[in-house]
């Protein structure tokens, strides 16, 4: 903690970043919130630890947080991932942001893609035992049960977009739920329309997403959102092969193909 | 600014349900842009349908929505209403779909109105850009069908093109009338080799023709870069904020003052609005 | 009560499988009349949306089907879509959504007797799971009382 | 002058058999059993149907959803069309307006159905809404405990606030509650079973949940039309907002909302839903103009919304300190420290 804030105020002071994005203790001692220092005296609330999960990179599509100036972006390895998916899909230029990676008490500074991906090319990648554990419990519930399930949790879901507006790579000017000509999802959240809404956001992201959980933290209702995003990973990672974030090569699995990519159900 | 009730709600009638009306007569007026005039399918309801200029209702085209415009016409002018739109979304592309003798919702009257009992006795500078011009052609109307009420009337209306230009066969009428002034503009690199108009933005030939403020009422309606730029003209003709009206025409989706989206600050605009005097807006957040 | 016909839409590919369809037709091969059909270029343009659509508005089942790997008119369209299908199923699935409706085939234009056979027994399979009911429809409906609050 | 009584725990049950017997049908708060993924669900309560008292989450701090519901569905279906050529049909789709008893709605939620009937009365009458809360009577169950974002004693409220409900029940012990009845709905509602009401002989003052006041609502009313023009507070308090409508969803007093229409080929509905001044599309117009097009815009106007024009409009508030707002807030944007800071400004 005290090194990240150490580096924040060595940053601003010497002009190499306007603004430090990081992480500060919440309302209650459960949670952390977004910070945005631009002087050395404010360095002194960041916070690091497990209660800083909100994926920052976030901020950096928001044209009030763009109006700052360069920031620096302490970040997790989700957020890490964030930052080369935007590269990959031109969101971000190479070294317009400075990501400060915390491990044990150092701050590694990040100043482009390459050392992004040479840090994340150290970390260790895939689900979590628990995290496993709890797609193989879905998956090994009968048909209507999962459904009934789903059913249940997507009838909670009021449509407040929190999961999209949380979500990084949720940056569409328009999203589909707001193109009305035709309008394809129901607006209001009603069974058919909640259905929609999230399977279309999971689809939007297969490919695309980096697992940082943002859009189940940030569901008010805390419908599992992570579990739908997590399930069409690991799709894409069983069949192609494919974990986005870990390089800046344009290689989005579902604009690409194999002549031979494997499937049993095409009749 | 004087908040008025709604009608329609008496009586036990749901406010949100619309009057049914056909549409009896269609014109186009400019690329995308149409006017239809309706009529009540049930008499009783026109009958008892009044509305003064000024105000707006809700058009719908049932399954696609509804739309807010001003009411175009004349209240002078009985057993019709007419709107005028600019083909933009889903209900203004679904209501440009639409032809002769088909039905549409309307709901309203809602709003408050031009003074224009107020105003009699005094002259009339009207000054309208592009598609801005159907709400003052309802006052417009008015006030010619009144027009011994009234002093000199003179319209200033300039559109991007000759083509941009609405209502044209009415622009021909008042250009021969004896009895108002009427200035009709594009914009450089608008007009065609047949234009008789004028070249020039609207605040350009405001100062040109130059009417004097003394007595004299100036209604502004148009794009919020015309109305910007028209102000400190209409100042400089020595016009004061209490004698200069215009209409905010905010989003809206109930029109009654309860779906939270037209406010400017503390005022509704579907309920203390649409017109505002300039000096009216002097008092708002520049939230509009 | 009347037999519970099924309402099965196909969503085809202009190239391969609506031509193969138009062969079965040609051919007098008859085939099950629950299935309406819906021409797309291509089945790369087949969103996974129009699907849920389908469903939305009242299909029992949907089938899907274009060129054969490699026979795509426009070169890879089948290719697209056909890792978009892993990947949608597998989504459907775990979310509990009855995959045995949802049935994606390569029909070419030279199948005529394919296309006849392939809805016939989504026709009889779709028969004997009966009607989607428990997909939510569009329009369908009130909130619950106890939704209300 | 309310009248007060005593109604034991135990005598719950038998007040509902007489409501449903009458009726009505009773909500109330409930806590969620866990489901095939235990670890999703911390503790929830939510609004149910209930027929007896066994289920009911009887110290819970606050729902995630309000109760706003009951009045004002998140969506409505309100006309229905027959779409057939050239001759459409309209027909009006009746509220289903069916008594109901809330029961155990906390006093900041039953505070806050007064500013829901500002909004849908305050000049014409509003034929979804009314039936509804015509039909509505509330049992309320004052606070014994709150939580850090609790703050109803700033904005006119507290624990044991009796402001919108018919009933208001505190507990005493263990055993029984203090009834006050305050309005000839909570009558109507023991008539149906008075041997239960028993009489009150010098209880005890019960123990209320502490909650300190935090600011004057008053006095920031007064104060926040010369604090709107100070863009740089409001951008600053806004930084991590990012513009989801999870605040107003959850808040018991937004009552902004959408009409939309969906269709199928022959047939089609209008509906209202909820809606949030904090997307950017509320305010949109079709030619692109944008009158609020910051997100410090719509967090200014969701502040001023609350405590400056419904007070001067309506006379109401329009927060009644309940919390949810920043319980939910995926930001952690909380409004009772953001409201607290305004209030010490300089003016």
């Amino acid at each position: 903690m005290e090194a990240l804030q150490q580096k924040a105020r060595t940053l601003l002071q010497s002009g190499a970043v306007k603004v430090v994005i990081g992480y500060t203790a919440g309302s209650d001692a459960e949670r952390a919130r977004a910070l945005f220092v631009r002087n050395g005296e404010q360095t002194q609330q960041l916070i690091w630890d497990d209660r800083c999960r909100q994926n920052l990179a976030a901020y950096l599509i928001k044209p009030e947080v763009r109006a700052l100036g360069k920031p620096a972006l302490v970040a997790r390895t989700a957020t890490l991932r964030t930052l080369l998916q935007y590269a990959v899909e031109n969101q971000l230029a190479d070294e317009a942001v400075l990501a400060l990676a915390v491990a044990d008490g150092q701050v590694v500074e990040l100043p482009n893609f390459a050392a992004i991906e040479e840090y994340l090319a150290k970390q260790p990648r895939g689900l979590t035992p628990e995290q496993q554990q709890e797609l193989a419990k879905m998956e090994a519930l009968p048909l209507e049960e999962r459904w009934a399930f789903w059913s249940a949790e997507l009838q909670r879901c009021v449509k407040c977009y929190a999961c999209r507006a949380a979500c990084p790579l949720c940056y569409c000017d328009r999203c589909i739920v707001e193109v009305n000509q035709p309008q394809w999802i129901p607006v209001a959240s009603d069974p058919l329309g909640n259905l929609e809404w999230n399977v279309v956001r999971a689809m939007h992201l297969a490919g695309r997403c980096v697992d940082c959980g943002s859009c189940a933290d940030a569901c008010p209702e805390k419908i599992r959102l992570d579990l739908l995003n997590r399930v069409a990973a690991q799709e894409v990672l069983t069949h192609f092969g494919a974990e986005p974030g870990y390089s800046t090569r344009k290689d989005y699995a579902l604009a690409a193909y194999k002549p031979d990519d494997k499937e049993e159900f095409i009749r | 600014m004087t908040t008025v009730a709604t009608p329609g709600v008496s009586g036990g009638r749901n406010l949100y349900v619309p009057y049914r009306m056909r549409i009896a007569k269609v014109t186009d007026e400019a690329p995308g842009v149409r006017t239809f005039r309706l009529e009540f399918i049930d008499e009783e309801e026109g009958r008892r349908f009044s509305f003064k200029a000024g105000q707006f209702g809700e058009y719908s085209v049932y399954g696609e929505g509804e739309s807010t415009f001003c009411i175009a016409s004349s209240p002078t002018r009985k057993g019709y209403i007419e709107c005028t739109f600019r083909q933009a979304g889903r209900v203004t592309s679904a209501l440009a779909d639409r032809d002769e003798g088909d039905i549409i919702g309307f709901r309203g009257p809602y709003g408050n109105t031009f003074p224009i009992e107020q105003w009699e006795g005094q002259k009339l500078l009207f000054i309208a850009g592009g598609i801005a011009l159907p709400p003052m052609r309802c006052v417009i109307w008015n006030c010619l069908d009144l027009r011994d009420k009234y002093g000199d009337v003179t319209i200033i209306y300039g559109a991007r093109t000759v083509a941009d230009l609405v209502y044209k066969h009415e622009l021909a009428e008042w250009g021969t009338r004896s009895d108002v002034k009427l200035f009709t503009t594009v914009d450089p690199g608008g007009q065609t080799p047949e234009w008789k108009g004028r070249v020039g933005f609207v605040p350009t030939i405001l100062e040109q023709v130059a009417p004097a403020a003394k007595d004299t009422i100036a209604i502004v309606c148009g794009p919020p870069i015309m109305i910007k730029l028209t102000m400190p003209v209409l100042a400089k003709l020595g016009f004061t904020p209490e004698q200069i009206y215009t209409t905010l025409e905010n989003r809206m989706k109930c029109g009654v003052g309860k779906c939270g989206r037209c406010n400017v600050g503390k005022v509704y605009v579907c309920k203390d609005g649409p017109v505002f005097t300039l000096a009216q807006l002097n008092q708002l957040p520049p939230e509009y | 009560m009347a037999e519970f016909e099924p309402k099965v839409i196909a969503f085809v590919c202009n190239w391969c499988t609506y031509a193969g369809a138009d062969l079965t037709g040609t051919s007098r091969i008859k085939y099950a009349p629950n299935v309406r059909m819906v021409r797309l270029p291509c089945t790369g343009r087949i969103d996974f949306m129009l699907l849920l659509q389908a469903f939305g508005h009242g299909a029992d089942g949907v089938i899907v089907s274009g060129c054969h790997p490699g026979d795509c008119h426009y070169t890879a369209g089948n290719f697209h879509a056909r890792r978009r299908w892993m990947v949608f199923r597998r989504l459907l699935d775990f979310m509990g959504v009855d995959l045995r409706r949802v049935i994606f085939s390569w029909v070419s234009a030279a199948e005529g007797a394919k296309w006849a056979e392939l809805v016939n027994t989504v026709v009889a399979d779709v028969r004997k799971l009966g009607p989607y009911e428990a997909f939510p429809k569009r329009l369908a409906g009130q909130l619950k009382t106890v939704e209300v609050a | 002058m309310s009248e007060t009584r005593i109604l034991q725990k135990a005598s719950l049950d038998g007040l509902f058999a007489k409501l449903t017997a009458a009726g009505r049908r009773i909500v109330a708060p409930v806590r969620q059993s866990a489901t095939a993924l235990e670890q999703c669900h911390a503790e929830r309560v939510e609004f149910e149907e209930v027929t007896t008292a066994q289920k009911i989450a009887a110290d819970y701090i606050q729902t995630i959803r309000p109760p706003k519901g009951a009045l004002f569905p998140r969506y409505e279906q309100m006309l229905r069309f027959k779409i057939g050529g050239k001759e459409v049909q309209a027909e009006e789709i009746k509220p289903e307006a069916k008594p109901t008893v809330l029961f155990g709605l906390h006093p900041c939620d039953a505070a806050s159905f007064a500013t829901l009937k500002a909004v849908f009365t305050w000049d014409s009458g509003d034929a979804y809404f009314e039936p509804k809360l015509a039909h509505t009577t509330v049992i309320g169950l004052s606070c014994t405990k709150g939580d850090a974002y609790c703050f109803c004693t700033s904005v006119g409220g507290g624990p044991g606030d009796t402001r919108g409900s018919d009933i208001l029940l505190t507990p005493l012990d263990a055993t029984k509650y203090l009834a006050e009845i305050l309005t000839d709905k909570g009558k109507a509602v023991v008539a149906l079973a008075p041997e239960l009401f028993t009489p009150a002989n010098g209880q005890a003052a019960p123990a209320l949940a502490k909650i300190a006041p935090r600011f004057a609502a008053d006095k920031l009313s007064a104060k926040l039309p010369a604090l709107f023009p100070k863009g740089e507070i409001w951008l600053e308090q806004s930084l991590r907002c990012i513009g989801c409508g999870a605040c107003a969803y959850v808040c018991p007093t937004c009552s902004c909302f959408d009409i939309q229409d969906e269709r199928q080929r022959y047939s089609g509905v209008r509906l209202r839903c909820w809606d949030s001044c904090g997307f950017g599309l509320f305010t949109l117009h079709a030619s692109g103009h944008n009158p609020r097009p910051k997100q410090s815009e719509r967090w200014r106007q969701r502040v001023m919304h609350k405590f400056s024009y419904q007070p001067e409009r309506l006379g109401v508030l329009g927060c009644v300190g309940c919390g949810r707002c920043s319980r939910s807030c995926p930001t952690d944007m909380n409004l009772a420290q953001h409201v607290q800071s305004l209030a010490e400004m300089p003016a």
